[in-house]
């Protein structure tokens, strides 16, 4: 998020535009001390965490090739957001409400001393910069054990610009869903909604792996996957409490609310497998976590502990039952599950979060003028304009990409695993 | 000589070798490996799919012994392995031309 | 932890009811930043550090069943927390000295604005909740690679209510041991003689793992292992210092013994095991380091780096000397030494709490009208206190939970291992 | 790190002696929080970040005596570091500009509320002892799988006395090329160089592994490699960022550049090998991240984002032509690569620092009266001073300690592993 | 009877398996080996430097069988496993002397 | 033809592959095996507590070989294998009855 929450429970948040215009002279020590951390823990998310959890899910001739997808995803990310990402997302608007401008490019003017609410900018920046690494990361689920390496670098580099950016900008910049009043605290919208479609659109246009779904393709190691699950739920408390861009209640509550709708989507995908297939399973109740995280995301700065407690459960549900949608009724290989959990996950929690966020419920209240309904209006807009938006741009990138270097490797290929034909080396050597 | 190899389900493993221990076998070589046969494998989730594992996991013991001993040894093996359920595995015998303890070069039984 | 450190010092802590009791308005940005971090270290000495390193010592047939184990415990002890575990801690009085109210139970009225001492007070539960979750994830250790997957949810559950949360009142929701002076820091009783006394009474009702201690049941996987032990480590420093509730001298001097004692029991059992055995092992070395911390656990508010040294030699020593008394004289199936670790060290951490605080060691010094010696007088009786109400209630329990569904797997299936029999998938598919 | 920011800039920092003399009377809670967190951060790189990175880099043999020398490293040199490391690198000096003195060991009067600039004395003891522990830690890549356990503990502890804490006092404490100007935010010098010829001498002492160069010795897990590579990125935000030992602007832009270099260099040894080999590798990403750490080290607080895009490249490409040279080259077995990658690594970005802290290229600008030829001037000698005490001390301590315990463990052992050998372990039970 | 080995590249294990099940063989056991040979192993990078690994996964299948049905086995594994690059691998048939299903106690082509 | 199943301590195994190639050895399988037999297993320590680990990590080699040639591959193992220390191992000789090359469908000599 980024719309100081004290401001925005005083009314002001939705028009204005932020941290373009910096209202203050210095940084507060302990909100930048927090800030700070948030984004050592959000980059923790991508690296190990997120490579971890991907991996440990894929079979044991491709673990490296996710990790080095999501590597090397974070390196490219940065460069392109230090280039000119930034500057698109959050600087004077280039076309009103929807885009930045260059005028930061190559972060021109960002320097020791700027400050940017109650931090220093360089730190606002850094810590916008590891959402940027995070959500094309997302994407690699979608192709993962088949997508060539060089495609995947073009196609995320690509796509950070044509779609996260201008997303960013339209509802953390200033643009027009900001304009709007459109809620989205720490990443509902900007980041798994855009990252769940890009991974369907992926998924449908990359076609299925070999063998997919007759043949098992089982986690090589859970423990790695449960290992960068909990890591995940960690780091999360830098995404969304950081989002607050301060130390203060907000902070405190975006972290409880995190938590909570985090531990009853686990556990509500434990008891739904329970009860559906006899048995829970580990990765069941990881899967659950992330749920819950991605759907309570847009609503964490925006509701209170009972809010919580049913974004998680729907969270926890609404996920589950899309996963088997998705599986075994469309036959849809998105290989890791990044629509059905942060897609739906995220659009859940978009929708949930307009009507959690009355006070009745322990919420922050809607702004002046603004109704639980006209929010939710307004949540509805955002939602399809994200998703078609992110739809079309990523299919036109993917075909383009493809004209350049195929999409994917060959059959043989892929048979022989990713690992040694594009890295030539091999996970474990025990 | 013979070469007696048994598959048998992992945790008789240790029954088993005690029981060849007892029978007089003093050696013997143990393999990893993945059984197919008439015992179902189990269903494995994944995300609420369900995918049936059709290996089992086994392990083989390989066992070079003389021709006199053949039969206790079957007898233990068979003993300290069998559960009576589907799935409690295989002996195979095999004949050994020749057998030699690399240490000494000793050759034939008392290469064992 | 709790009760402040400036006030403490002052000679008001003791007799203080705290946090209920707010004393300032609004909160600091820097202690809430540092309670903020606190918090995702200690959730991260959970998941994944405790979970690794007990995962990695069972057989690889149960490695998922004890990350599963540590993950639920995690998600279901946040839900009761939210419920009514913190009001119970750290809401009025219901009982007198013995246990909170339900005023609080569903937070209610912990708002964005509450605060808390110096911080939000959703900061405080969400801190506080990070201790009710490692606890009782502790205990896992004692009945690993045997239990039943729903009973150990219910007895965790119960355990948590009727064990922990009354604990957590008597020392630091303004209790009877509190009121006596009690000094138990960040959790030497709290945590680690509760988790201890409930393991080594588990252990006794379930009896031994098939095999133990004829058949060696070796860590399937050292560097998991070693891997969690370190997180503990670097999570333990908000545990201790995070403790201080504060970012101040009380917790930069809480950082420093913490790590001081966990280095020197390290060594201690290092050289223990050289001397004894003629090698040392990595699996001494971390274990050493687990009985550092939790022996400093209690005193790491009130002594400084002198009795830091004395403390950690103490505590490895001891609890080297406990665990091969368990194993060996006993023969006691606390599979994974929760006991003479974490129980023991706590013990010699709270008896050294008194020593250790006196100003001439380079304490704090004793509150007004007290001596080391009632000091000690005052600890001894908090450890018979909790360690009597920890084994009667975690015995009753167990055997009424015995009383709705078996404790132990059977036989054949803990035979087979946990992973396939309760969730139906393997660690590893290499 | 450790002139504060400010009072550099301000054109004052070179000729203080600091924090010896502690110039504010109050901590600020803001700059605490951000260093107890830096702490953390930085203890958390060497466990189980670091240890992690090598111990997947060696065979499986040997995975646990790489994890058990990192760990006890990491114990052994924090007791030194209380017992008098701290003294001699911080406090007044014992010989003027050389090493400081004994005032202070034992941490006599470093109590709760000593203050040392604007936070608590304690907590910069604890920030600075994990720049001790893994600078030792460092050198293990050098004599990995080969070295005798105890040797190692004697070589490391008496190198931390003779080594590391007289150039910390030179170049933080004070001491001589304090005085000259010298420039080393985050230990370019202190920490990387030292340890990179340490470990050039120890490989050259050593001797090769049996089998080097030609039979190929294989990571044996680049999972864990990664893991470890990932931490390492994360925990070095607490190393450089936290160098400024205040959350400001000065923190935020050392974290940005760390960033940057890190990105940039991964990248550049990524297309280094793609263009050589035909194709990037896991392994060869991770390597240029960690020099591109390594170079910015010294760097990160006085230079801006467009210096870290060069620092980065010129760190990525001369660590990777270094690698390659000393392998092929020289056949030197500087097993795990730290002379080329710490070493050379250290001093480019010493080099540069000189470069690119002008203001025109974003950086802080020049001390007065200082150029930014007089400054490489500066910096040369910085380096070779460093250098060749380094060389010396380290060549005359291996040597001496091969007269108490042979360096080398047996050809058998070797052959072996250490792990069953030394510690009677296996790191794997599958 | 007879035991038949064969080892084949480890991503020809299911075509195999479905051949031999199709051939009328009902049970196997399966071993995953190293395998040297006339196929080259591959280069593996290692910070620049580079190194030939020689060795090649491969699996072992292993099935007992009666003497009517080996012919077959033998055709349907290697029309399975073939791929006509060199590393395809080899089959290996050895007379079996006896062969017991523990479960059971029955001997002979009864026990496979 | 026969077939040549070696067990060897595994820091062996490279010299017992080159010892063979030199005997004009082309190919071989290698499969990880656990050894039982005279040879002690170490002690591991766990907490403090002593558990004799019994078995051994070996490797088999099995090398299809022409009659003629086997005695020198014999030769070549021993050779490399031995180290003079209990526990260096045992080679096993069976007669092959059949040999073929999936790749090419040859058999005999000619497959090997
Ligand atoms: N024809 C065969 N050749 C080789 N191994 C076999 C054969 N049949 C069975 N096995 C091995 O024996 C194991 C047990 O066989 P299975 O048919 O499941 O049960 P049972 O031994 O009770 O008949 C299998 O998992 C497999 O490893
Ligand atoms: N003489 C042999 N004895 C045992 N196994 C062999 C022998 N020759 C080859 N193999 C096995 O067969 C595999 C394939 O052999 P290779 O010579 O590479 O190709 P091809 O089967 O096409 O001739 C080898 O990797 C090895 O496992
Ligand atoms: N009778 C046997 N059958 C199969 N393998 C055996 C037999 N005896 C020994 N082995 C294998 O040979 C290895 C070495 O045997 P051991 O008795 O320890 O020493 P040595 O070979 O010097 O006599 C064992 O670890 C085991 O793998």
């Amino acid at each position: 998020m980024r719309i100081p929450s004290k401001l925005l429970r005083a009314g002001l948040g939705a028009a204005l535009l932020w941290p373009a215009a910096a209202f203050s002279q210095t940084a507060d020590t302990g909100d930048t001390a927090w800030v700070l951390t948030s984004t050592a823990l959000v980059l923790f998310m991508t690296l190990p965490g997120l490579a971890l959890f991907y991996a440990g899910l894929v079979r044991v001739r491709n673990v490296l090739s996710v990790l080095m997808q999501c590597f090397s995803i974070a390196c490219v990310m940065s460069v392109i957001w230090i280039v000119c990402g930034y500057s698109l997302a959050f600087s004077d608007p280039m076309v009103n409400g929807l885009l930045g401008g260059l005028s930061k490019s190559m972060l021109a003017g960002v320097g020791f001393d700027s400050v940017s609410g109650t931090i220093p900018e360089t730190v606002f920046v850094m810590f916008q910069m590891t959402f940027a690494i995070i959500t094309p990361a997302l994407i690699v689920g979608a192709f993962a054990e088949r997508m060539r390496f060089s495609a995947m670098l073009l196609f995320t580099s690509i796509w950070l610009l044509v779609v996260y950016v201008p997303t960013a900008h339209w509802i953390w910049g200033g643009g027009w869903l900001a304009e709007m009043g459109f809620r989205d605290f720490a990443g509902g919208a900007v980041v798994h909604v855009t990252a769940g479609v890009a991974a369907l659109v992926a998924a449908l246009v990359m076609g299925n792996r070999q063998g997919f779904p007759m043949t098992p393709m089982l986690p090589h190691n859970l423990t790695m996957t449960v290992t960068g699950a909990c890591m995940l739920w960690v780091g999360w408390f830098g995404f969304n409490a950081g989002s607050a861009v301060a130390a203060d209640g907000a902070a405190g509550m975006a972290m409880l609310v995190t938590h909570t709708s985090a531990a009853v989507a686990s556990l509500t995908w434990m008891v739904a497998e329970w009860i559906r297939y006899g048995k829970p399973s580990v990765l069941g109740i990881v899967t659950g976590m992330v749920a819950g995280l991605a759907t309570i995301t847009p609503a964490s700065g925006f509701v209170g502990p009972l809010g919580a407690l049913v974004i998680g459960f729907a969270g926890g549900l609404g996920c589950f039952l899309a996963t088997q949608f998705m599986k075994r009724k469309l036959g849809i290989d998105d290989s890791l599950d990044v629509f059905p959990v942060h897609g739906v996950g995220g659009m859940i929690g978009l929708l949930l979060t307009a009507v959690f966020s009355s006070v009745a419920s322990g919420g922050v209240g809607f702004d002046d003028g603004t109704t639980m309904a006209s929010l939710l209006g307004v949540q509805v807009v955002g939602i399809v304009a994200v998703f078609v938006w992110c739809a079309v741009a990523s299919f036109v990138i993917l075909k383009l990409v493809n004209l350049v270097v195929p999409l994917r490797v060959s059959e043989d290929d892929e048979t022989e695993g990713l690992d040694l034909v594009l890295h030539e080396e091999r996970g474990y050597t025990l | 000589m013979k070469l007696i190899s048994a598959v048998v389900k992992p945790f008789r493993l240790d029954d088993v070798r005690n029981a060849l221990a007892e029978a007089g076998v003093q050696g013997m070589t143990v393999t990893e490996v993945k059984g197919f046969g008439r015992q179902r494998g189990h269903t494995e989730l994944y995300r609420g799919a369900e995918y049936v594992v059709d290996f089992l996991p086994k392990v083989k013991i390989e066992v070079a012994i003389s021709d006199d001993l053949v039969e206790r040894a079957i007898e233990a093996i068979v003993d300290a392995a069998k559960t009576g359920k589907v799935g409690d595995g295989k002996i195979f015998v095999t004949s050994l031309d020749e057998v030699y303890r690399i240490r000494t070069g000793e050759t034939g039984d008392q290469a064992i």
